[in-house]
């Protein structure tokens, strides 16, 4: 299989990815399509570092994770005081940035 | 020459140093006194150079101290600096003693004030005394518009002295705006006569009309126009409304406005361009009417004043108009020579009147009476003073005003003549109204007890009076070699003028003594013999009232058509406009849902339609 | 035997041996609480109640497979094949002699670690899809408490790793031909301690069987199930535990070295797992429960520094010990 | 068909069908789950791309690490409460189109590009130069990260602080 081939998986996945974050009301829910588009991102570094022969891609791959992770928790613990604090977690409602 | 000229520049700079000394170093303005010494030391001063430097120009020699100012167009539009002269070097003179008498005098008289008020007060007077100087020493209109406008400004702060008082604060508000509008003409003429001639040196443009370059078209407009500011400054009818009404400020200040600063600029602007004015004839001719309307028109109502500081403003109205009479009349040497006799003994009147109210604490002359007995120096001096304003004969006033008489007969105008007569009638009947009411009539029952004023006071109005019976005695002694000139002489009138000037003036010194001393004739009698006239002076003739309905229709009308086409038109532009950008400023908001996810979903459109762009394209 | 056969043959015996040998570690470890609470254990079915596995799991087999109304569905019934299948895959990384075995990786004791991670999911699938509240909480405990001890748990087992020089367990194993780990000067035996204490949390067993504490939550995650899946997650808790105990084994324990010829090899790897199989049982039944607090406590205030700690050691020995060999 | 290639199409087949299930399912632990199946389908692709040290590392932090943080996020905010709530989505005909025109346009791109389909051989083991790059070349980015994940987990720690 070549180079494209995981490029487009990478490119569907994160177009998938990006509906979700788009579309979905739960504030959690967000942050999964999120990780799914980061997901793609990792699939298209460590294909391109395989075709490339270089070991950077991977590297920034297992950045990309840990970055991820981190991410992960901080999202997962703004919403849990987001809940908290406003009793929701739809996203609908947290619009006290409105115009 | 140089050097002469550094007198001159001398006087004028001593009073700038003592205005900026005591503005600028706060503590010394808040003491109080010493500020008031040291601006008395610097009008000392500048009292001494004024002298010399009068000295050194008696002969007619000029002498010019400029500096280049206001470069335009790679040249000098304008310069600063001094132009002394006979005449400048005379008036200098005149204002450099007044003010520093004045401000003796005023240690005496303000010397209840608070200490920072006094210190305030003194700052005034060398920035008053500076402008004049400057004024009176101007080489140029330039320097001289600016001067004119300090004059007003600082009679402005002087009137507004007690500014808590709200009659005072008006007052002051009032000459401010009245001396505006006067001021207007003057720089409109400035700029005009600039627009002809092409420079503002006063020389340079006396040379051109020496010469005869300069266009005469239009010209008329602009000495009238420069009539204008002198009819607002000297407060010639219609714009004498001020005047009274600046009574309000210290006496001292009166003194100093009446006498040598303030109203005389007016006069001496005329004569300074008297060249000027005679190639316009028909000015001249309106110049004298108006001046000897004035006259006739403040005696009458000086007559009817019980106000003893109001009767001299009034006076005071009356002479400048018998010195514009003059100057219309074809020659100004001789308004210029009862300007400076006037500023002498008007000075003298003044400082005296402030020493009877110093003194009664009022200035109604029903509340004075039998005051020569307390008031001994106080009543020779005010007599003095008076003789000379009524023009009797070994008096300043009389040699000036004679001279008046028999430039006005000269010059043809008989009409003016005779309002002149019936004026110098007037004069002495009110000024002596003044003495007899004042001094020698039945004392009224006072509380407190007057007593002639403290040494501060007394040497300034000493000297004024042994100045004012000392020029005509010098004069009259030293037969009629009076520094003006031939044509001075030549207009000396006829052999029948003296007499009757003299009969007219001791005729309303008789008239006061009947009315007011003897009472033999009834005072209400003769008013009522006089009723409406009587009546149309106590109020002042309603031109205040035409003033205020002017002000009423034309003003508020005027701010009203304003205030519409602002409230309806530009505002309602500006609300327009506002609503507009409220309202899109709204529609736009609503891009702005605060929502995440619309964010990234704009984010994911533009990438959309970049792609498509790069892709397309 | 054609060569492709291979990779289908050797998962298969392996499953199937696994299966087997976890049916009779589960009678192993009721003789063995048995004699520690001077009781016999069970003796009715077969001579010495060698049978009685068998005679349980057709029990259980037969037994009526019971799905609570308000139950998650998919879930509830994915959860024991999602919870079994880890703890199935581990071992295809495990050798256990040289060259026997499923796939031996050269990542294989981070493979081991990864997959055995999973496990939480089927775990926590199971404590959801229940919709019971024991349930749930037993899983909430469990979702704590795996994910404090995996990080002790995998910085222990690294420190053969860094002794060895490689994440591939027969290298691991190869590296202690002269020298058991466990008998490393300080070093082993301290990484020994640590990993035993880290498996004994992190297969959830008593004193840190919080999430299934009979007394507070009845059975904790599995209270829901009954015949097969309950068999089958029972299967795969023992499955786990029987990974951890051989990894123990492979990692401290010199794998299948011993003394004999060297087919005996894969019996001495089996012996020492049940080693560390029953000394993780003793502890099992010698403890009382501790709480939930110091439970974390442990794990964040004690285990994690120590292994950390511990890590670095093992590290600066390596770096001297080859500087000075070089 | 190669196996490489087999492979990939199942794992793609999985990874794509799990990511929509994600997006698409009502249930929020449902989607949880398929992300969990599909990042496991990611450690797949990883193996298949001979990076078995990034698979191994996927499912640690991942599939173990993450999800279970997504589930006790959903238990807190969700069911202790007592109440389920049902995902809802929104514009999703509008977000739908914006997503596949986007993919689309991405993956035409990606055909219209000249990419090599030959794998360059990788020296010796992958795992060991990830380790290496990483201690030598990022190592100040390494630390940094290091740095950015103390700085994550300590504001973490501090916005679920229990209430005072």
């Amino acid at each position: 299989m070549g180079l494209q081939a995981y490029l487009t998986l990478a490119a569907i996945v994160f177009c998938i990815g990006l509906f979700g974050v788009i579309t979905r009301r739960n504030t959690i829910s967000i942050l999964l399509g999120i990780e799914l588009m980061l997901n793609s991102v990792n699939i298209n570094l460590v294909a391109f570092s395989r075709f490339s022969g270089d070991v950077t891609g991977m590297v920034f791959a297992v950045f990309t994770i840990c970055i991820t992770v981190t991410e992960a928790a901080l999202g997962l613990a703004i919403v849990i005081l987001l809940f908290r604090v406003r009793r929701t977690v739809t996203a609908d409602q947290l619009d006290l940035l409105k115009g | 020459m140089t050097g002469d000229g550094m007198f001159a520049l001398a006087a004028l700079l001593l009073h700038a140093l003592g205005f900026l000394v005591v503005a600028l170093v706060v503590p010394l303005r808040r003491l109080g006194r010493p500020a008031a010494y040291f601006s008395i030391l610097c009008a000392v001063g500048s009292l001494a150079s004024a002298l010399i430097a009068w000295q050194r120009h008696i002969g007619g020699t000029a002498s010019r101290l400029v500096w280049a100012w206001l470069p335009a167009d790679g040249q000098t539009l304008t310069s600063v600096g001094v132009l002394a002269d006979a005449e400048s070097t005379i008036m200098l003179t005149l204002v450099a003693l007044v003010a520093c008498l004045v401000q003796v005098y005023s240690l005496g008289y303000l010397s209840d004030e608070p200490p920072a008020a006094l210190g305030r007060y003194y700052a005034y007077q060398s920035l008053f005394a500076f402008s004049m100087m400057g004024l009176v020493l101007a080489p140029n209109f330039v320097q001289l518009f600016i001067c004119w406008e300090l004059v007003g400004l600082c009679s402005y702060l002087l009137i507004g002295f007690y500014y808590q008082k709200p009659e005072a604060a008006r007052a002051a508000v009032k000459a401010f705006w009245i001396t505006k509008a006067g001021d207007v003409g003057l720089l409109i003429g400035i700029v005009l006569l600039w627009h002809q001639s092409g420079t503002f040196d006063l020389l340079e443009m006396q040379g051109l009309v020496e010469s005869g370059a300069l266009p005469l078209a239009g010209l008329s407009l602009i000495t009238f126009c420069i009539y204008l500011g002198a009819v607002g400054k000297s407060a010639q009818f219609p714009l004498h409304v001020w005047l009274p009404d600046a009574m309000e400020g210290p006496t001292p200040v009166s003194a100093l406005i009446h006498a040598a600063t303030m109203v005389t600029a007016g006069v001496y602007l005329l004569f300074r361009t008297e060249w000027l004015f005679a190639l316009t004839p028909d000015v001249l001719a309106l110049v004298a009417w108006v001046g000897a309307g004035t006259a006739l028109l403040a005696a009458i109502l000086a007559c009817a004043q019980d106000d003893i500081k109001r009767v001299l403003a009034y006076s005071t109205v009356s002479q400048l108009g018998y010195m514009m009479t003059a100057i219309g009349a074809g020659f100004a040497t001789a308004g210029f020579f009862h300007l400076l006799t006037h500023g002498v003994f008007k000075a003298l009147l003044f400082l005296g009147a402030g020493a009877i109210i110093h003194a009664v604490h009022s200035n109604n002359l029903p509340d004075m009476g039998g005051l020569a007995r307390r008031m001994p120096q106080t009543a020779i001096i005010f007599l003095i003073g008076t003789l000379s304003l009524a023009g009797i004969p070994l008096f300043g006033g009389f040699l000036s005003k004679e001279e008046i008489l028999g430039a006005v007969w000269a010059g043809g105008m008989t009409g003016p003549f005779v309002i002149l007569l019936v004026v110098a009638f007037l004069t002495a009947f009110y000024m002596f109204r003044v003495v007899f009411l004042a001094f020698f009539a039945t004392p009224a029952a006072h509380d407190t007890h007057p007593h002639d004023p403290p040494m501060a006071m007394a040497l300034p109005l000493w000297i004024l009076a042994v100045l004012s019976f000392g020029i005509g005695l010098y004069f009259t002694v030293a037969g009629p070699a009076l520094p003006f000139g031939p044509a001075e002489a030549a207009a000396h009138g006829p052999a029948w003028l003296m007499p009757v000037a003299v009969g007219s003036a001791v005729g309303g010194i008789l008239l006061a003594w009947l009315t007011y001393q003897r009472r033999i004739i009834d005072a209400g009698a003769l008013a009522a013999a006089f009723g409406p006239l009587r009546t149309a002076a106590q109020k002042r003739f309603w031109i205040d009232d035409v003033f205020e309905a002017a002000y009423g229709v034309v003003l508020l009308g005027f701010s009203r058509a304003i205030g519409w086409f602002d409230r309806y038109l530009i505002d309602g532009v500006l609300n327009v406009v506002s609503a507009w950008t409220l309202t899109s400023g709204d529609d736009l908001r609503t891009m702005q849902t605060g929502r995440v996810q619309d964010y990234v979903y704009g984010v994911a459109v533009g990438l959309m339609i970049l792609l498509l762009w790069v892709q397309l394209a | 035997m054609p060569e492709w056969l291979l990779p289908v043959i050797a998962p298969f015996v392996v499953l199937n041996a696994i299966i087997g040998i976890v049916t009779y570690v589960t009678l192993l470890e009721r003789k063995f609480a048995a004699r520690m609470q001077s009781r016999i254990g069970p003796y009715r079915v077969g001579p010495h109640g060698l049978l009685q596995p068998i005679a349980d799991a057709i029990k259980l087999m037969m037994k009526e497979d019971i799905v609570p109304t308000a139950a998650d569905r998919p879930v509830y019934n994915l959860a024991p094949i999602v919870f079994l299948a880890p703890c199935m895959f581990i071992f295809a990384t495990i050798p256990f002699a040289p060259g026997l075995g499923v796939a031996d990786l050269n990542i294989g004791i981070l493979f081991f670690l990864a997959i055995s991670a999973m496990e939480i999911v089927g775990l926590f699938m199971a404590g959801w899809g229940s919709n019971n509240k024991y349930a749930l909480l037993s899983a909430m405990r469990a979702v704590n408490q795996v994910i404090s001890y995996d990080l002790p748990f995998i910085f222990s087992a690294l420190t053969p790793v860094l002794l060895a020089g490689s994440l591939r367990l027969s290298d691991i194993a190869m590296a202690q031909e002269g020298l058991w780990f466990v008998f490393y000067p300080v070093l082993g035996q301290l990484a020994f301690v640590l990993f035993i204490v880290s498996t004994v949390a992190a297969e959830n067993r008593a004193p840190f069987d919080i999430l299934e504490a009979e007394s507070e939550l009845v059975a904790g995650f599995r209270v829901e199930y009954s015949g097969m899946k309950f068999a089958l997650i029972q299967l795969g808790e023992y499955a786990h535990i029987l990974g951890a105990s051989f990894l123990g084994a492979l990692l401290f324990l010199g794998a299948w070295s011993g003394p004999g010829p060297e087919w005996l090899g894969p019996v001495w790897f089996l012996i020492k797992a049940m080693c560390v199989f029953l000394l993780v049982t003793w502890v099992r039944w010698s403890f009382v429960r501790i709480r939930v607090d110091q439970i974390l406590a442990l794990s964040w205030k004690a285990l994690l520094p120590m292994t950390l700690l511990l890590l670095l050691a093992t590290a600066f020995v390596v770096v001297w010990r080859h500087s000075g060999v070089a | 068909m190669t196996g490489e290639a087999l492979g990939f199409y199942c794992l793609s087949a999985v990874l794509v069908g799990s990511a929509l299930a994600v997006v698409l399912t009502k249930n929020l632990f449902h989607a949880v789950l398929w992300l969990a199946l599909a990042l496991t389908g990611t450690a797949g692709i990883f193996l298949l791309l001979d990076a078995e040290f990034l698979a191994a590392v996927q499912l640690l932090l991942y599939a173990g690490g993450i999800v279970t943080v997504v589930v006790f996020a959903i238990v807190v905010t969700e069911r202790l409460v007592g109440e389920r709530i049902s995902q809802t989505s929104r514009h999703i005909a509008s977000g739908a189109a914006v997503s596949i025109v986007l993919a689309g346009l991405v993956v035409k791109a990606i055909m219209a590009g000249p990419l090599t389909s030959i794998r360059t051989p990788m020296t010796g083991d992958v795992t060991a130069l990830i380790g290496e790059t990483v201690l030598t070349r990022f190592v100040l980015p390494f630390e940094l990260l290091a740095l950015v994940m103390l700085a994550g987990l300590m504001g973490a720690i501090y916005f679920a602080r229990p209430e005072d």
